[in-house]
């Protein structure tokens, strides 16, 4: 696009409004992704609902654990609307109840992960020089692991529990996070108004967390809601291979694990639990790069 | 009198932005003879380089929009034209040279292959394309052309690059270049090189000659008409020697004081005072 | 050049040396241990166990069992604890056909993705650059094993292809013709799978390069010279887009290997994601330490690769 | 030109695969005269002494023989033996020759009952006593020595010497020592152990051995004194080998092979995990080419079926290393069967071909098998549904599927195993067996049969599988009978709490079932007991381990509550491993510590018994103590049904009429016979060899 990028006119427009509202209101003017906000909000609401569900409430149609072996294998019908797996479970119930754990598992991996990637890429970033240099070879060597092999090796030799399924993920995967803030740090580290800030004797703390890191927040929540169907993605591959969370806690991974073997006989075992990762993992990659587009517009005009 | 090679009647030129259209250039009306010259003058975002770029319609559209007006060009309204008939004047009737040659020159193709695409298109009748562009080197400076050719651009340092820009630009032999702020990019001895090279170039090929420039200092002798413009619009149009001596405008007054001199005795350098603004 | 070879020969050896100790930690510092004798054999003795955890150093601290292990993998005489065969000529039967799955799948991932991306670049804010990027996250979205699964529910429910393994069998081939479309045909499912998610990745990254590159000074320029949309498309902005993506191929392996172990379970393909997955379960420790160490050098010389091409696609870098 | 590419790369990838689709599909329908096998997972060798995995021996038992085999019906016939007798020699000691002349005269006075000892022969070879059995077994010998005047026999003792190393010297040094002409006997274990049988007092000889071994401290030698026996019983085997039967590479397979089979097995070097079954044997001796004495050191009845180990080739592998084999023979091996190997690659297939020279002619009709290496049953199904392999053990779940599909035949077969929950004894909560015997009436087995397996099984009785000879058809299962449980639990004490869950002196009943992933019956199994017992007030959590961790962790070292597990069952009768309250420490069998000194006696009886109707009898009263005692609670045992493309193959046998007779194939209690008389497609018949 070539244009004056300095109209006057816009630099006013731009004035008026915070950069958070300005995000805000550009996202909602994406459909594709306020269609998948709202998905994502629903998924939420489910999640939810059943996580309190499990507390003893009444939010599903059957008991998602409740066996009733005369029903197992239906096809999907009135009654049970995704049809029931090897044990007569209702299977849209354990989707519903699988809804928990699976955005559990999405959302605190990526926590850990962007911990450890703020962490790691702000001291990387921050202090730059060897510590930097240090620190990105290491970045560097992990990127060399083929990651899913080594959460599938570190996962199947310490026990498929959620805590360790959620940590193995969040460890592998801070990387990514960290050089993208180490960048940003880096930039921002030599932007003008970090420099006066320093020169006023601010300290380093102060630096970090009153100019720095707010000013790298966008592209830093953008990669984590991008991350967030990564991990989801991971965990159901794991349970694939029979190294996910483990029954009789629903996942979505672990459901279409204990359909795999009726994969020519029980379509809906497949199928459902699929599309629905499918769909929350899609909803969250759209809203994901709806929100970087609408955070890049800003910083285009910065 | 010669003809007019450029005329352009009340061109307004809006851009959608998310804030709705803005307006960035509005009611212009400019024109240009052939052979002649013609220096747009204005601060940054006044609109000059949105109007060098209208000529040949390079704008991105959308967000660009020309609203109103027309550009005539040889006679021919270059808005009304389709993209064919637009080809065959880019390059071939206006060319361009940009403000920043490091960036204007593609980097991973050689000097050679970078103007030999332009004489190819355009002048299909030209047999030895090297000795062509050997000879366009030639002309705007360049020692050892025949090494030079083969180089990549961030071989040359920005002055050869800009002069490369300009052996590329003439290397079609057209009628109007567009410099559009060639030298701002430049070391002040290189910027003065550049200059007169264009001053010659323009009486040795006749060639029309629109100048894109924030620098008023730099007109001087180099082109025949000025047009100041602020916000969009053009504020003062007219004779160099004329405008110059006696400004109109206050914002071309503005403009003067604030171009250095040696010698001058002032420590710092002057600001735009915007203060005529208020009163307006 | 060979200054530059050297020193990332340099690095490589010490990041390597990194990877191992850590990956061997990981190996050999956690639960169950190693059993090559099926299932609760009634009939083997302690003193074979003895003699088994004596030969494979299991009883050894760490250290000392990872510089055993080392050592023989470099002097060729580790051998795996499922057959007593060396890991070596073990991975090297089976490289092979990972590496020609990988290499279909990288085609495939950069030249439709290649194709995507330069599609939407071109439509860049239209439709078709709307409905290409959607396509392009619907492939990143798709679960790896459920569309595989998919694909082969539907090629066994409506078709009579067979779809596992290298080839068919059985089967007389009329000619060399008919063998290589066969072999074709085994490698081109679980490529493609596996190609899915490289091509969105691919198609992204090139549609925004694309559209950067879009706003650069020299495209201007090349249109200002009158030369067509095409030529200032593919020429001008497309050489200069592709060089990110070169850098990307050796960023891609790691993934494609690691996603490989799916796709070769399902597909029944003998590659060495599937005997790794194998060696997890069996704790056949010799295999798995010497596959990390093969699997990482591989994508180090994967990131070297890309490092001198791009340098051959960019004259400005050089390699210092 | 870019563009080009840019269009023309993914077009022609696209294109390739229509036309590669194309072929293939086209070709699919042309099979040749070849059979195709799936099985999960590399043989890790096809060498039949070394092999551990299942997926190994489904190959070798095509390319190897071994002297024995068994029959359709799951009783031991010969292979390459022509014939085999048993018999004993049993060995009495006396103190002096003249109480042997006495010893003697009784027994000839009682010559009559000799028929009924099975006795041959008796005669006397210096101060012994030595005696020919037609049967073997302790319980004749042991009926004759009461007979005899205890007082004039020299009591017998087994001294066993377990060392660093060194076995054979050191053996060497006590047999030159002065009191080595007491030694009956010796035998060389290892180069870790031996033993040695001596009459008389055994304190002195010990000391002896004890102050030999002190002079070299480093072998760390311990010497153990075993109990005193009153005579030597050894049974022996007389193979009479096929003298028609050649190796694949030409050579002819003599009584060498035997003893070098015998010999590689028990040489630590090739780490033959089939060692223990030969443990008992003294000695393996060839009478000539085709004739071989097997002697036992005492009367070990299953271990005749140590005999169906295939046969080695001596002419190949006399004198090669270990390493050799790995990398040679192990991969390439050369047998006596009806396929030989023809190529292996690695985890895609072996294919072994036709042996024209099969001695069990005729046969084998078909050109070749392919072994293809598959990961998962589902990955089975897959490659059997899209042909392929030719044919696939169902799933229970699938079975009606396929039976309704008249594409296919079904062939059902007893499975070779059963399924249980096993209750750690260690636990006092199940300890009592009236608890177990609740939890046996509260759990629904044959509606797991009925879901989980959909009927195709039977519930489980006890230890034996029900196609055994042995199996005892009295034992009745029990019946679920909720109030019978209650009650039971109610006797043991346990009384519902506050929360509904049962108590007894403030404990809760409430327990872990653990079980292994990967296998999704018994993660069905493990549900529905939790499903079941929470209905008398039980609590059951579940706990799901990677197989590794789950026999490292919790199996190996019996720290578990309770698990479910299966036992894969071979067709003799010895459990002793898995139920001998011996056999309970870390890493062995009685996992559940189960301890019954009745059992233990039957377990260490029946080993000894070579009598049919003795063996019955006592397994009989074995499986039905157990199984009343309940410490697993027994599920059931699974059918194996196989489903194979209509008409896939047929059986050709001779007409005995000079022709040949066409079949269908069928199964047998031993599942699917060798598959020598197997061709492919009725289309075939008119091409296949003569």
């Amino acid at each position: 696009m070539i244009t004056d990028t300095d109209n006057p006119v816009l630099q006013e427009a731009q004035l008026i409004e915070s950069p958070a509202r300005g995000v805000w209101r550009r996202f909602l003017r994406n459909k594709v992704g306020v269609v998948a906000g709202i998905f994502i909000v629903l998924f939420f609401l489910t999640a939810l609902a059943t996580g309190l569900g499990s507390l003893g409430g009444i939010y599903y149609p059957y008991n998602p654990n409740t066996t009733s072996l005369e029903i197992k294998l239906q096809p999907p019908s009135l009654a049970h609307w995704a049809g029931t797996d090897n044990l007569g479970r209702d299977v849209f119930s354990r989707l519903l109840n699988g809804s928990y754990i699976s955005l559990t598992v999405g959302f605190v991996a990526v926590s850990v992960s962007l911990l450890l990637g703020v962490v790691v890429g702000a001291i990387s970033g921050f202090f730059g020089g060897w510590v930097d240099n240090i620190i990105m070879r290491v970045v560097d060597a992990i990127l060399c692991f083929p990651t899913f092999f080594l959460i599938l090796t570190a996962v199947a030799l310490l026990g498929p529990s959620i805590i360790n399924i959620i940590v193995v993920i969040g460890l592998v995967s801070w990387t990514g996070t960290a050089r993208l803030v180490r960048a940003e740090f880096l930039t921002l580290r030599e932007a003008e108004y970090v420099r006066a800030a320093r020169s006023l004797g601010a300290k380093a703390p102060a630096l970090v967390f009153r100019h720095i890191l707010p000013n790298a927040l966008a592209p830093i929540i953008v990669t984590a809601v991008i991350s967030i169907p990564g991990a989801i993605l991971t965990e159901a591959s794991l349970s694939f291979l029979g190294f996910g969370v483990q029954p009789p806690q629903a996942t979505w991974g672990n459901i279409i694990t204990d359909g795999k073997t009726y994969l020519l006989d029980a379509w809906w075992l497949i199928v459902f639990p699929g599309a629905t990762i499918f769909v929350a993992a899609l909803s969250f990659y759209l809203a994901g790069d709806a929100l970087r587009q609408a955070a890049e517009t800003r910083s285009e005009r910065k | 009198m010669s003809a007019s090679l450029l005329e352009i009647r009340n061109l307004s030129i809006k851009f959608r932005t998310e804030n709705g259209p803005t307006e960035a250039v509005k009611n212009v009306s400019l024109s240009l003879k052939e052979g002649g010259s013609l220096a747009i003058v204005g601060e940054s975002g006044s609109g000059k380089s949105v109007t060098a770029l209208a000529l040949t319609r390079l704008l991105a559209s959308p967000p660009a929009e020309y609203a109103s007006g027309s550009i005539l060009f040889k006679g021919q309204d270059v808005l009304g034209m389709n993209l064919e008939q637009l080809r065959k004047i880019r390059g071939k009737e206006i060319a361009y040279v940009f403000q920043e040659p490091s960036t204007s020159l593609n980097p991973v193709y050689t000097v050679r292959n970078q103007i030999a695409e332009a004489i190819k298109l355009h002048r299909p009748d030209v047999k030895n394309v090297d000795a062509e562009i050997v000879r366009w080197l030639n002309t705007v400076g360049i020692r050892d052309p025949e090494k030079r050719m083969l180089d990549y651009p961030h071989q040359l340092s920005g002055g050869m690059q800009q002069r490369v820009m300009i052996a590329m630009a003439l290397s079609c032999e057209p009628s109007l270049l567009v410099a559009d702020e060639p030298t701002t990019a430049l070391d002040v001895t290189i910027q003065a090189q550049i200059l007169a090279e264009l001053k010659r170039l323009r009486t040795e090929f006749n060639m029309g000659l629109i100048l894109i420039t924030h620098n008023i200092a730099i007109i001087q002798g180099l082109c025949d008409r000025i047009a100041v413009m602020f916000r969009g619009e053009v504020v003062e149009y007219g004779d160099t020697t004329s405008v110059l001596r006696s400004p109109q405008h206050e914002y071309t007054k503005a403009l003067m004081t604030c171009v250095p001199r040696l010698g001058s005795k002032e420590k710092r350098l002057k600001t735009i005072d915007y203060s005529w603004l208020a009163t307006k | 050049m060979l200054n530059f070879l050297l020193r990332r020969l340099g690095i490589s050896v010490i990041l390597l040396f990194f990877i191992s100790v850590v990956s061997f930690l990981i190996i050999t510092l956690t639960p169950g241990s190693p059993y090559p004798w099926g299932e609760m054999n009634p009939k083997v003795s302690p003193q074979m166990k003895e003699n088994f955890r004596a030969k494979f150093h299991l009883d050894e601290p760490w250290y000392k069992q990872y510089y055993l292990n080392m050592k023989g993998l470099f002097t060729g005489t580790l051998t795996s604890i499922k057959d007593d065969r060396p890991v070596l000529q073990k991975i090297g039967e089976r490289l092979p056909a990972t590496l020609l799955l990988n290499i279909l799948a990288i085609t495939i991932a950069l030249s439709f993705g290649l194709m995507l991306g330069v599609y939407a670049a071109r439509h860049a804010g239209k439709l078709p650059d709307l409905l290409t990027c959607i396509v392009a996250f619907v492939f990143i979205a798709l679960p790896e094993f459920w569309i595989a699964g998919l694909i082969v529910i539907g090629l066994v429910k409506f078709t009579d292809a067979p779809i596992l393994g290298t080839q068919s069998y059985g089967v007389d081939f009329p000619n060399l013709f008919a063998m290589g479309l066969d072999r074709y045909w085994h490698l081109a499912l679980p490529a493609t799978v596996l190609a899915l998610g490289g091509i969105a990745a691919q198609a992204l990254y090139i549609r925004a390069s694309m559209v950067e590159t879009m706003r650069q000074d020299y495209v201007r320029t090349a249109r200002a010279k009158g030369l067509p949309q095409d030529v200032v498309f593919y020429k001008h902005a497309l050489r200069n887009s592709i060089r990110p993506l070169i850098t990307g191929i050796g960023g891609l392996l790691p993934a494609l290997i690691g996603g490989s172990i799916i796709i070769e379970t399902i597909f029944a393909y003998p590659g060495i994601g599937r005997m790794g997955y194998e060696a997890v379960l069996e704790r056949d420790y010799p295999t798995l330490v010497a596959m990390n160490f093969i699997v990482a050098s591989l994508v180090l010389l994967g990131n070297l690769i890309s490092d001198i091409l791009y340098a051959v696609v960019d004259p400005r870098v050089r390699l210092e | 030109m870019i563009r080009i590419f840019l269009h023309g790369l993914p077009i022609a990838l696209v294109a390739l695969l229509a036309a590669s689709f194309a072929s293939v599909s086209l070709l699919a329908t042309k099979k040749r005269n070849e059979m195709s096998v799936g099985m999960l997972g590399e043989p890790s060798t096809l060498n039949p002494i070394q092999q551990a995995d299942a997926a190994a021996s489904q190959v070798y038992s095509s390319i190897f023989n071994g002297l024995l085999k068994y029959d359709d019906n799951l009783e031991i016939t010969t292979d390459l033996a022509k014939s085999y007798a048993l018999s004993q020699k049993t060995t009495f000691y006396f103190k002096d020759p003249a109480d042997v002349v006495a010893a003697l005269g009784k027994l000839l006075f009682m010559r009559p009952r000799w028929p009924e000892w099975k006795l041959t022969d008796a005669r006397q070879e210096g101060n012994a006593l030595v005696l020919t059995l037609s049967e073997p077994g302790m319980a004749t010998s042991q009926d004759i020595a009461a007979l005899l005047d205890a007082n004039t026999m020299q009591p017998l003792h087994v001294l066993r010497v377990d060392l660093a190393s060194g076995a054979s010297d050191t053996l060497k040094a006590l047999r030159e020592s002065p009191s080595s002409s007491r030694i009956l006997r010796d035998w060389v274990e290892s180069d870790m152990a031996f033993e040695v049988t001596v009459a008389g007092d055994p304190a002195d000889f010990a000391k002896a051995t004890e102050e030999l071994l002190a002079g070299k401290p480093d072998l760390k030698g311990k010497v153990t004194t075993g109990d005193a026996e009153k005579f030597l019983a050894e049974p022996i085997v007389d193979f009479v080998l096929r003298d028609d039967v050649r190796w694949h590479d030409g050579a002819p397979f003599t009584s060498r092979d035997v003893l070098f089979t015998y010999r590689a097995i028990m040489d630590d070097a090739f780490g033959s995990p089939r060692k223990p079954d030969f443990l008992y044997i003294q000695s393996v001796e060839a009478q000539d080419d085709f004739t071989v004495r097997v002697t036992y050191r005492k009367p070990y009845s299953p271990a005749l079926g140590s005999w169906m180990i295939g046969m080695l080739p001596a002419h190949i592998l006399d004198g090669k290393t270990p390493a050799w084999w790995v990398q040679n023979f192990n991969r390439t091996p050369v047998g006596t069967g009806p396929f030989k190997f023809g190529e292996w690659k690695t985890n895609e297939f072996v294919r072994l071909v036709r042996n024209p020279d099969f001695f069990d002619k005729p046969g084998p009709w078909l050109d070749s098998i392919v072994y293809r290496v598959l990961s998962d049953q589902l990955t089975l199904r897959l490659a059997f549904e899209t042909r392929q392999v030719d044919f696939w053990v169902v799933d229970p779940w699938a079975v009606s599927t396929f039976e309704k599909d008249d594409r296919f035949d079904l062939f059902s077969a007893p499975g070779s195993s059963y399924s249980y929950v096993g209750w750690n004894l260690r636990r006092p909560m199940f300890q009592d067996e009236r608890v177990r015997q609740a939890l046996a009436h509260a759990v629904n087995v044959p509606e797991m049969v009925k879901y989980i397996i959909y009927g195709h099984g039977v519930q489980s009785t006890g230890i034996f599988l029900p196609q055994m000879w042995f199996f005892n058809p009295n034992v009745k299962p029990f019946e679920r009978d909720l109030d019978k449980a209650r009650s039971l639990l109610a006797e043991a004490g346990w009384k519902p709490g506050k929360d509904g869950i049962l108590e007894k002196d403030g404990k809760r009943f409430s327990f872990t079932l653990i079980t292994n992933n990967g296998n999704e019956i018994r993660r069905d199994i493990a549900t529905l007991v939790q499903d079941n017992l929470k209905a008398l007030g039980i609590e059951v959590k579940i706990e799901i381990y990677e197989w590794a961790v789950f026999l490292k962790n919790f199996i190996n070292k019996g720290e578990f509550d309770a698990m479910v597990l299966g036992w894969a069952l071979g067709p003799d009768y010895d459990q002793y491993q898995i139920w001998h309250s011996s056999q309970n420490n870390p890493e062995q069998l009685n996992v559940v510590s189960y301890n019954n000194p009745r059992v233990d006696q039957l377990l260490g009886d029946i080993r000894q018994e070579y009598n049919r109707d003795k063996i019955v009898a006592m397994a009989g009263e074995m499986q039905e103590t157990i199984y009343r005692q309940q410490p697993y609670l027994f599920l059931y045992v699974p059918e194996s049904t196989s489903v194979v493309w209509k008409d896939t193959y047929r059986i050709r046998r001779p007409d005995g009429k000079g022709g040949w007779l066409d079949t269908p194939i069928e199964t047998t209690k031993a599942g699917w016979s060798y598959y020598s008389e197997w061709f492919y497609r009725p289309e075939y018949a008119d091409q296949l060899p003569k």
